[in-house]
């Protein structure tokens, strides 16, 4: 699905990450963490094509970034589910339709959707806030939003940016057995957290890899997780 | 031109759902429907000057028939010798279209101001007048003069109806003026729509950035945001247009008895010429906006 | 006005900090500063063409020296009978304000561009001629006509210098227009001020909200956002005087000899106009900014 | 220093908080959890007087928040360091000047504080960020610059809302620490967190009460916590 390879980013300065070779099995459950600041955020901006390595190759679905252009980028979103450390949304846009919006710059009939919609937005408790615009959401729902968003399109890749950092733990847990159920019907997942009590409890679940950023590099972490 | 049209109709289509994911309110869009509103009006105004001045400078040329006159004194009985003489040198003189000898009635109905309807102009001792009719470009007055007094020691040049070509002139200086202002308010406009819609993308960036994320493709987001932008444009510069025309016609008309100034409004046909400035800012919109839309696009990662 | 001017002076003073909260660059301040430039550059214009047909107007109107003339036909003893009978009727002519028989010379002038200067005039049989003196409201012409008919047979009116009445109409409405549009262009660079203040403003929520957030006064804010906009104002509109004069400046310049027409540039002290456009324009945008922004943070809980 | 009487709000619909009594004395530490969406934001809002009870009475320092004028409001925020749950900030000056912009408005002399500022971005990690504008910053890091900024001008309340939400579980102990510091320094902080751990391992170092929103009301929680 997404491979990178001896991939390295700066943005200007010194190598942020260098050396990164991982690759992204269909199917596989990744978490990634690091302090903060140690390139999280920029290692999933280079998964989904936001970013383009300063060094060796990134590639989605076989494609090389690098030789993607804006139109390619945009069908292979399509296929990417992402969750923003920093939810942003249309806030013009009821919830319900900021939800629906990956289906609606795909061209897919959202009406069609509308029942798997009511159920997700249900999933992660917003169906009473689903005509709210996002200003008027809770840092939590907002996230929460985030995750519905990032999933309605039923992609098959799903990275998510802390999308547990403004949550409770039940909520928390709950946002959690949704990526497990999608993983379990063949997604890829990839969570970026530092909340290790979220990897611990996952590690119950499903057979994730606990990815680690140390000293710019992108290591397997060792079972103390 | 026809490829423009068609694209910008087709931009202007669009979908509905497409179109709710620009934000449809905010200040930037009353700025550019405003702009395109005062521009046009602004427009119409300078377009019905320019018309006016160009009717204006088109019958004071036919009226000015321009000519002069070449009064000669002579004894009566040198008098038909010198008007034969100037009628040569006349005939040689480059500038001069034609010239002839005004008959006794002419010159009775010339003076019948000064002297009433029955002068007896054939006892009295008044000069011969010969009309002179110049061509385009007019003939050399001191010249002319200068032959004369060598070959027509009687005769007098007098090109007082020259007066009148400034008028001719001040009239084509404002035609060309209502001309200058159109370009510049056009310029202007499309100046402004332009700044309107890179304010807009700016202020929208979020909106793009998220557009984006959810995997919407580059022609998308420059779509909805320009069709917004030309309809605006559209929109803006139709109130525009009709307001400066409500604004002409309730202007007082011109009194018609003198006739010498044509009123500002349009005649005939001319009043179609403003219509064509709403489609005008509509494409220069959907120019500025598109071009715009493609720029701030590639700008951001 | 002079506290207003006041105000705006301790406003653009400001502190160097306090001024960067405010984000310094953008598009709307482009748009701020253009439109500014482009208003006050056809301000310019349109005060030119107020002010040069106001020059035209005047110089028309006196040129025009409302006269008319009444010429009397009679046999040479009736004469001096019916021009007194004529000057008596003129006197109680209401629009009248002299009326005088020109004097053998006059008439003799008056007939040079016909005979040469020559003529025997008092062995002519012409006509006395009467020039008549309007005063501002002008006369009945038909009433006069037939008063003098009973009165004075050999009588007759012409007012054919009339006919340049409707220049003076015509200069007149030009420098109505003329000012019709710098009302015009103040309003709509008014109001495009205030549009640009808002969107700058609503763009800005962010800058706000943390302003608020960090304990800054609704006064601090609004002085920042003031500042930066009378400033944009000011020098969008200097630099638009500026190119306007130039323009003007650069304008072939009308033909002299004419004279009918003055040239659309300033003429003495009028040079001095387009300079108070700036400061208005600055006064406007304080005004306008100062407005937008307060009814902004009210509007932001 | 802030006390709320009676206080309710709703957004519009139905009461959101409501009949709640509380004052935070000077010099005390407080958690404030709840699931998300509960209102814990929404409660802090109206500590900060960026929200009117809709029913009840709440006044900081003493001045009932329905009297005061705007200026009032931010002459008490001058004495209330508030750490937004979404930190936003001026993104066109460096995050040094961000930090630095309670003293500017308020006209104190910023150059003077320069070492203040120097040693607190060190404390939260951002000395080599410091010239950085807001938008380059990680998740995390944003959140240290807007504690950051909360309490350069050592206001006499602290409330922060989620101030460790994107950062690491060692980052977030160093950010308590800071927190503990300044409430042994006599200031008063309010914290609103979901992390439970992070109240645990506060307990261990200061005195904290712990408040929980539940039923629309703000209770002290057990000793289970
Ligand atoms: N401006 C608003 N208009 C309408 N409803 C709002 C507004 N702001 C918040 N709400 C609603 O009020 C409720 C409480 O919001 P609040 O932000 O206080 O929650 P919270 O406890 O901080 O949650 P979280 O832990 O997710 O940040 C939420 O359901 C939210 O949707
Ligand atoms: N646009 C940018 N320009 C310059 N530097 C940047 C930019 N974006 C991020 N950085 C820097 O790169 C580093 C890594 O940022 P990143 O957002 O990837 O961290 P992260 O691991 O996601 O941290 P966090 O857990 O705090 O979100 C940070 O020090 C940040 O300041
Ligand atoms: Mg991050
Ligand atoms: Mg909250």
């Amino acid at each position: 699905m997404i491979e990178l390879e001896n991939v390295a980013y700066n943005y200007g300065g010194g190598d942020l990450l260098s050396d990164v070779t991982l690759k992204l099995a269909p199917g596989s459950f990744h978490f990634l963490t690091g302090p903060s600041g140690a390139g999280k955020t920029t290692f999933l901006k280079l998964c989904y094509g936001a970013l383009v390595p300063t060094a060796g190759q990134a590639s989605l679905f076989g494609q090389d970034v690098r030789g993607m252009d804006r139109d390619a980028v945009a069908l292979a979103r399509r296929r990417i589910g992402v969750v923003h450390q920093d939810c942003t949304f249309l806030d013009h846009l009821p919830i319900a339709e900021n939800v629906a919006l990956p289906l609606v710059v795909s061209g897919r009939d959202a009406l069609k959707e509308q029942a798997n919609l009511k159920d997700l937005l249900a999933w992660v408790g917003l169906s009473s806030r689903a005509q709210a615009r996002p200003p008027e959401l809770s840092g939590g729902e907002r996230q929460r939003a985030a995750l519905a968003r990032a999933i309605i399109m039923s992609p098959d890749v799903i990275l998510a940016d802390e999308p547990t950092g403004n949550v409770d733990w039940e909520m928390s847990q709950r946002l959690l057995t949704l990526l497990v159920e999608l993983n379990r019907m063949g997604k890829t997942v990839l969570v970026a957290t530092h909340d290790l009590s979220l990897i611990r409890a996952a590690k119950t679940h499903v057979q994730a890899r606990v990815l680690r950023i140390a000293q710019r590099r992108v290591q397997l972490a060792g079972a103390d997780l | 031109m026809k490829a423009l049209l068609d694209r910008v109709m087709t931009a202007l289509r669009g979908d509905a759902q497409a179109d709710r994911v620009v934000p449809p309110t905010g200040h930037t869009a009353t700025l550019t429907l405003f702009s395109a509103a005062v521009m046009t009006f602004l427009a119409v105004f300078a377009l019905a000057l320019s018309l006016a001045t160009g009717r204006l400078a088109d019958r004071w040329s036919s009226e000015l028939a321009r000519t002069s006159t070449l009064r000669i004194s002579a004894p009566a009985e040198q008098m038909e010798a010198q008007t034969r003489a100037a009628l040569r040198v006349l005939e040689t003189t480059q500038g001069v279209a034609s010239a002839r000898a005004l008959s006794v009635e002419e010159q009775r109905a010339l003076l019948a101001p000064w002297f009433g309807p029955d002068v007896p102009v054939e006892t009295l001792p008044i000069p011969q007048l010969v009309e002179i009719v110049e061509d385009g470009t007019g003939y050399d007055a001191a010249g002319l003069r200068l032959r004369l007094q060598a070959e027509v020691p009687g005769a007098v040049l007098d090109d007082h109806t020259r007066w009148r070509r400034p008028l001719v002139t001040a009239a084509s200086r404002l035609r060309l003026l209502g001309l200058v202002s159109i370009l510049l308010i056009g310029t202007a406009m499309a100046a402004m729509i332009t700044l309107a819609a890179q304010a807009s993308l700016a202020a929208n960036t979020q909106v793009i950035a998220v557009l984006r994320l959810v995997g919407a493709r580059d022609s998308y987001i420059t779509r909805a945001f320009v069709r917004r932008f030309t309809l605006r444009a559209l929109s803006g510069a139709a109130v525009g247009m009709v307001l400066g025309v409500l604004a002409i016609l309730i202007l007082p008309p011109a009194q018609e008895e003198g006739g010498f100034l044509t009123g500002l409004g349009f005649q005939g046909w001319h009043w179609l010429w403003p219509l064509i400035l709403p489609p005008l800012a509509g494409m220069v919109a959907f120019w500025a906006t598109r071009t715009a839309a493609r720029r701030r696009l590639a700008e951001i990662p």
